[in-house]
């Protein structure tokens, strides 16, 4: 039940702060969330809690890693964003410097979707099936668009139009990865595997070795993009440029975790299928093609 | 039965050819919306014996709004952005024709080592990749922002050919979701695409700054 | 304790002037003149001793102590030095590096002291003489080097006991190539016609004297018996090569080397009457032919053994 | 072997905090103590002026972790602490370095090393991940008793330790960040630098060799010819400096290149069995890297000194600091005396092993080993007459003379905080000179591990060295006592002389300026310009005025010839950068268009081909 907590107390929070309207009201509902999910972290530390809605949503080693970083930077996030819209505000007000068309995104929506983020983020981390882990991937790329778009001038506007198009073509490529996995499942022997991730890495010695690599092919691609791996990472200087400091943080501190950990779920499955070899090549070279990309990036700036 | 479901595959095929190489919005709307429209009999086909009663109901709302929502929604933006020419495309048409008919070879010499385990037609997974690859590719080589919006559904449709499969393959709920995230999607799009009418990918940061 | 080689020490003191003495009569018998008297260098000694001293205001204690430190090091060095076949006071493996640095010491602290005066001539001197000594080290070290190749010892006095006694033909070679080098660097070392004039006025020109333009009464005294003493020793190093007998008989060896010095003196007075000058930039090619002609003997014995 | 040894276990993957110490160890540690704590003094005094906008305390607390790391180095008995402690003495002394950082040639400079010393971490981490899949761990211990080598391998081995320890001790062509950083840093760091760190590459190479068992005889002939090459090239170009500073990071080339000739000796005498070359070989090696470190932290104390009271490091400008900082002079001139390596200091005492070696080696008429012996001896002299020069140069244009420049501040002898350590410094290299055979009986258990053989049937060959030495501290003694004989003549002497005082005679010259004197580059003119094809050698000549000259302006300066290699890689790297940027112009077709190749390939390439 606890496990639902953590994922359920978020969203409601940030439709409340969608809605709510005295301003001091949404930063107290900002920080409860946030005291809330670290303490659940904190306490999932001592008792690992059990899987919960019958298989979907459960704690598993890897995802404990990503969801106590989650919840810590959150944590320090949801403080300096406090101060952050103070400032902004201030800027806002007193200089007049900002262009006329550099408006704010109006604070309900930001704290909001700053809170729906942490929510998807949380399902994404905590999701057992391939298929929900794909939505909330989809729902992180949605929740977090508004976010960089929190100063609206021509520049972000043009950020997150590239933002979306390029996260969604991303997770298009990542569905179809996960519909390959669903095709692959289907055997001559006739029985299916369900997309859990149990079943699936128990039985994956049955999967279909070809529709398999298909699958992380794609799921490779597509998360690969909304991670920021090195030929589809274009989009990610311009966006985390003109998003402001602290969700540039949270962007590449913990999104590009959940899509890290999609890619890593495949290629549990993968190994558990027995063509570790090949998922191991690609990693190696997308790493070092990363890596040497960032090197002349970093050289030139 | 599959040898409907071959005849829908070999039309999605015309139309994606025919979408390369239309350079008017309004006509590429339309194909788009037949090819909607098709795509949600598709199902119904594929399921062999007798269509339960969730298959039929999940195939009339994609038709509806595959074939009729979205295509009103796209002609209500073009209208509202007054454009209506694709004005000088990256990639020229009678290239992108070229290139389509390379897409497609490539498309069906993947298929052919993606053996499908059931029987269903061997067209599928070829016109699936096809129009997925289709659909890419146009995303890349128009420049308005609607024609990019346009080339994202035919991708989604692509995929939708794939869930079909899957849906024949017991996966209804995975279709389901499918389709209720891509509608929210498509919402937020249409918005943006109304302040960027006269958008269409100008340069960014590096160099002007 | 070899009382003997004390008496060379006594011998190496007392005589080293009269070198000079030697040097200059025969220059003055090629230009026809009679000459100072032999012992006239004792005379200038003696004078420079009574007489008082001119510091200059900008040197500091480096100018006195420069060629104090000089002459103990020639001093020390002497004491390494056999006497033709004799051994000398004390002698270890490994001699003749020690021996090199020992000169190392003197060249060091004169050009220092000609540098403390500060003026652009002494510089001049200075930079001169601390080129020529850059290439006459390696080519002093090659020399011994080819010596002790031939006798394979490494001290000084067994070689020279060694060279003295085993006269055969392959060695003849090697001694005249090392007598060669080792003439080179007597000219170099002791600011020979050749290389530089002794007794030249016009400080442009001269390389070994402008250094000690400066001092005055004792410390030029000092100076000079360093010289001397350096003649001597050179004279040692080549006269122990020229004379190959080794009776065993203590005093008759003893005035043979001595001939032997003496002979390289007049040799000297020879070459400085009849060779002009070579210019400064040809003084490098002979230091590194000095060089060279050492690593030549050292191939002679090579393919000879 | 170690005789104290603490291990302690550690969460890092495949590394655990062993730290140990053998007498090979300890050797490095006890100059790396003496310098440290000694430049704390002088490093106090000589901040405390800088202190206008800089906090001491970040430059202490990295002074104290370069020292913690050089410490960790030296005890370090696994390769991963090993790397770790090396990567942190290079960070902090980069720090250091950085020191005066507002100038832009020392942010150049700390630049240089930063890269340099990376670049030579990298090879040093490919040799330990041979070392170690080889050894099965990567403890060091595992790594002595790897019993075979294939020679292709441990020749391997060898040449990424030369390459990767070379580039931490300059050895030629890797010095080149040697002369950038050590003059950039303050002057108790550059000591401190010079003195240990760059022993750190030389402890490195002496304990990988260990490691490696019986090499061939093409590595005695590489480390002999390198080492040969660094001593030349680096006297050459300290020759012709006109920074004090950058004369003495250049002189240190050299002295690494002895040290480097004298390893090779050893391995060529391990190699052939020769007993005595190879005792000779190593015993003068590690001698230099010891008396290295003594004289050259003291010249470098001695030019921070000067630069410090001048304000200048530009020898062209001092002159006559003599009369105005007598001690700083005279523990300066003592520095001179024992790098040039005349008898009665130091310096000569790790020459004259070196040299010895090098004769003990042609007597063994192995033929071609003579040709190499020979040319040892005669690079060796010329690099003695060429050091003598160089600090001739360095002592005679800074110390005597008159200033040639009147117009800078007053000049005021260093407090006694600085002087004290310089001072210790002076009587260290004259305690080691004189007493050198009792050094050498402590030297013995850092030979064994060294030589890698029993300590027995060394005791003949430990006493004729022996009494090699004590013949030379007698001289020494002698050299002495003649000196003190001569100055009490003098002075009984000179007792009842008229003494003047007058002019420096400028054979007849009215008014001598100060001007006049010679400058350093033309101190060593003949020099340079013998060696000009070696030495990058420019002159700038500016002549106005045909027929009534006005003022002309003459200035010559030499290039470092290693410093031209390293040039075209770096463009290169700089014009690729550059060109790659143009992925990033903001085109968003372009963006998806990158995402659809990468997929179409990856499709072709592995669901295609079936790879």
């Amino acid at each position: 039940m606890i496990l639902q907590a953590i994922v359920v107390i978020p969203f409601l929070s940030g439709l409340v702060t969608l809605v709510v309207h005295q301003r001091n009201l949404r930063k107290i509902i900002l920080i409860f969330t946030a005291i809330v999910h670290l303490g659940l972290t904190f306490f999932f530390w001592f008792t690992r809690p059990p899987a919960s809605f019958h298989g979907w949503l459960a704690v598993d080693a890897l995802g404990f890693i990503f969801l106590s970083i989650t919840s810590l930077l959150f944590f320090a996030a949801a403080f300096y964003t406090l101060d952050y819209l103070a400032r902004s505000e201030q800027q806002g007000k007193d200089i007049h410097s900002l262009s006329a068309k550099e408006m704010l995104q109006p604070e309900a929506i930001f704290l909001g979707c700053l809170q729906l983020l942490l929510a998807t983020m949380t399902l994404t981390i905590l999701s057992q099936h391939v298929g929900l882990l794909w939505v909330a991937i989809e729902a992180t790329t949605l929740v977090s668009a508004p976010l960089i778009y929190f100063h609206k001038n021509e520049r972000s506007l043009e950020a997150t139009w590239k933002y979306l198009i390029i996260c969604s073509v991303g997770i298009a490529l990542g569905l179809l990865g996960t519909i390959f996995l669903d095709i692959a499942t289907f055997n001559t022997a006739g029985q299916r595997v369900p997309l859990f991730m149990r079943e699936l890495v128990n039985g994956a010695f049955f999967l279909q070795k070809d529709w398999l690599k298909g699958a992380f092919i794609f799921i490779l691609v597509g998360y690969g993009t909304k991670m920021g791996l090195a030929p589809m990472h274009t989009w990610l200087p311009d966006a985390h440029s003109e998003a402001p400091s602290v969700i540039s943080m949270l962007l590449s501190a913990t999104l590009l975790n959940c899509a890290f950990l999609g890619i890593l779920r495949i290629h549990q499955i993968c190994v558990a299928a027995g063509i570790a070899v090949f998922s191991q090549q690609l990693f190696i070279g997308f790493g070092i093609l990363s890596i040497f990309v960032a090197a002349v990036f970093i050289f030139n700036q | 039965m599959s040898y409907w479901a071959d005849v829908i595959f070999v039309l999605i095929v015309v139309l994606n050819l025919g979408l390369l190489s239309s350079s008017r919005l309004g006509n590429c709307i339309r194909l788009v919306a037949i090819e909607g429209a098709l795509l949600g009999l598709l199902p119904l086909l594929l399921q062999g014996g007798q269509p339960e009663g969730r298959t039929f109901v999940f195939a009339l709302g994609s038709i509806l709004v595959k074939g009729i929502i979205l295509p009103l929604m796209l002609n209500w933006a073009v209208r509202e952005a007054n454009i209506f020419r694709e004005v000088e495309p990256f990639i020229g048409y009678t290239v992108s024709m070229v290139i389509g008919v390379v897409l497609l070879i490539v498309s069906f010499w993947i298929s052919a080592r993606l053996v499908l385990p059931i029987e269903v037609s061997r067209l599928a997974v070829s016109t699936a990749l096809f129009t997925i690859l289709v659909g890419l590719f146009l995303i890349v080589s128009r420049k308005k922002a609607i024609t990019q919006a346009l080339s994202y559904l035919v991708m989604e449709n692509g995929i939708f050919i794939f869930g079909t499969m899957a849906v024949a393959l017991e996966t209804s709920f995975m279709g389901i979701i499918i389709f209720h995230i891509n509608r929210q999607f498509e919402h937020i799009d249409m918005d943006q695409l109304a302040s960027l009418k006269d958008w269409h990918g100008t340069r960014h940061s590096e160099e002007r700054t | 304790m070899k009382w003997y080689a004390l008496i060379h020490i006594g011998l190496g003191l007392v005589g080293s002037p009269l070198l000079l003495g030697i040097m200059n009569r025969v220059k003055a018998f090629f230009a026809g003149r009679r000459g100072p008297a032999l012992v006239q260098p004792y005379y200038d000694l003696w004078k420079l001793l009574r007489k008082g001293n001119v510091y200059s205001r900008t040197t500091t204690w480096i100018f006195t102590t420069g060629p104090m430190l000089g002459l103990a090091a020639v001093l020390t060095a002497l004491t390494l030095m056999p006497f033709g076949g004799i051994s000398a006071l004390i002698s270890f493996k490994g001699d003749l590096i020690l021996f090199v640095y020992l000169l190392g010491i003197t060249r060091f602290f004169t050009v220092l002291a000609g540098l403390d005066t500060g003026s652009s001539l002494e510089g001049m001197g200075a930079s001169r003489e601390v080129q020529f000594s850059a290439l006459v080290e390696p080519a002093l070290l090659l020399g011994l080097t080819a010596l002790a190749l031939e006798t394979r010892c490494l001290s000084l006095s067994v070689i020279y006991r060694q060279m003295t006694t085993i006269i055969h033909p392959s060695i003849i070679s090697v001694v005249l190539l090392v007598m060669v080098a080792f003439f080179f660097i007597f000219l170099t070392e002791n600011a020979r016609i050749p290389v530089d004039d002794p007794n030249t006025h016009l400080e442009l020109t001269m390389v070994h004297e402008v250094m000690v333009l400066d001092h005055s009464g004792i410390d030029l005294a000092i100076i000079q018996y360093t010289a001397a003493l350096k003649h001597w020793i050179f004279g040692l190093l080549i006269a122990g090569l020229a004379v190959p007998i080794h009776t065993g008989e203590f005093w008759l060896d003893t005035v043979g080397v001595l001939g032997g010095i003496f002979i390289v003196a007049v040799l000297v007075g020879v070459v400085e009457s009849t060779l002009a000058r070579f210019r400064l930039i040809h003084i490098p090619k002979m230091l590194v032919a000095a060089s060279v002609l050492s690593v030549l003997a050292m191939i002679l014995v090579e393919v000879s053994k | 072997m170690d005789f104290f040894t603490l291990t302690i276990p550690w969460s890092f993957p495949g590394g655990s905090f062993s730290i140990g110490l053998d007498a090979l160890s300890v050797f490095f540690l006890i100059p790396l103590f003496i310098i440290s704590s000694l430049c704390v003094f002088y490093g106090w005094e000589y901040l405390k002026h800088d202190t206008k906008n800089k906090s001491l305390s970040v430059t202490w607390f990295f002074y104290a972790l370069l020292v913690f790391s050089m410490a960790l180095v030296f005890m370090a008995r696994n390769a991963i602490l090993f790397l770790i402690a090396w990567e942190l003495m290079a960070v902090s002394s980069f720090f250091l370095v950085m020191f005066e950082g507002e100038k832009a040639e020392t942010t150049f400079a700390g630049w240089i090393y930063l890269v340099a010393t990376h670049l030579g971490t990298a090879f040093l981490l490919v040799m330990f991940v041979i070392l170690g899949n080889l050894a099965g761990s990567l403890e060091f211990n595992a790594f002595s008793n790897i019993d075979r080598f294939n020679p292709s391998l441990a020749g391997l081995i060898f040449i990424l330790a030369v390459i990767g320890f070379g580039a931490k001790a300059g050895i030629v062509p890797f010095h080149v960040w040697l002369p950038e950083a050590h003059p950039a840093a303050p002057s108790h760091v550059s000591a401190l630098m010079s003195g240990i760190m760059i022993k750190t590459g030389i402890y490195g190479l002496l304990r990988i060799l260990t490691y490696l068992g019986q090499p061939p005889l093409w590595w005695g002939g590489l480390l002999i010819g390198s080492g040969l090459v660094s001593g030349v090239l680096g006297i050459l170009l300290a020759l012709s400096q006109h920074d004090i500073k950058r004369l003495l990071a250049y002189s240190s080339v050299e002295n690494i290149g002895l040290i480097c000739v004298g390893l090779g000796i050893g391995m060529l005498g391990q190699n052939t069995g020769m007993q005595t070359l190879m005792f000779l070989g190593y015993a003068g090696a590690l001698l230099h890297i010891f008396n290295h470190s003594l004289f050259k932290s003291l010249l470098f104390l001695g030019a921070g000194a000067v630069a410090h009271a001048a304000g200048t490091k530009r020898m062209d400008f001092l002159g006559g600091f003599l009369k105005k900082m007598p001690w700083t002079a005279g523990t300066f001139l003592i520095g001179a005396i024992a790098i040039c390596g005349l008898p009665p200091l130091n310096g000569f005492v790790s020459e004259f092993f070196i040299y010895w070696g090098s004769l003990e080696g042609l007597m063994a008429r192995s033929h071609y080993l003579v040709g190499l012996f020979v040319i040892i001896i005669g690079a060796g002299a010329l690099i003695g007459g060429l050091a003598v020069a160089c600090f001739i140069k360095t002592f005679g244009i800074v110390f005597l003379g008159e200033s040639r420049k009147p117009a800078l501040k007053e000049i005021r002898e260093i407090t006694w905080l600085m002087r004290l350590p310089m001072i210790l410094l002076a009587i260290l290299c004259l305690a080691v000179g004189i007493c050198s055979p009792w050094l050498l009986k402590m030297l013995r258990p850092v030979l064994e591990i060294v030589m890698a053989q029993a300590a027995d049937d060394m005791s003949l060959l430990f006493s004729k060295a022996t009494e090699a030495l004590s013949m030379i501290t007698n001289y020494a003694v002698i050299l002495l006592l003649l000196f003190l004989g001569i100055f009490f003549l003098r002075r009984w002497a000179v007792k009842n002389r008229p003494i003047a005082a007058g002019e420096t005679w400028a054979c007849g010259y009215l008014h001598p300026s100060a001007r006049m004197q010679y400058t350093a580059s033309l101190f060593t003119q003949p020099l340079t310009m013998l060696f000009r094809n070696v030495l990058f050698f420019r002159q700038y000549k500016v002549l106005k005025g045909k027929f009534f000259p006005q003022e002309g302006s003459f200035k010559s300066e030499t290039h470092d010839p290693a410093g031209y290699i390293y040039q075209p890689p770096f463009i290169l790297f700089k014009i690729i950068a550059h060109r790659l940027r143009l992925i990033q112009h903001g085109n968003l077709h372009l963006y998806i268009l990158y995402i659809v190749i990468t997929l179409i390939v990856l499709l072709i390439w592995k669901v295609g081909f079936g790879l």
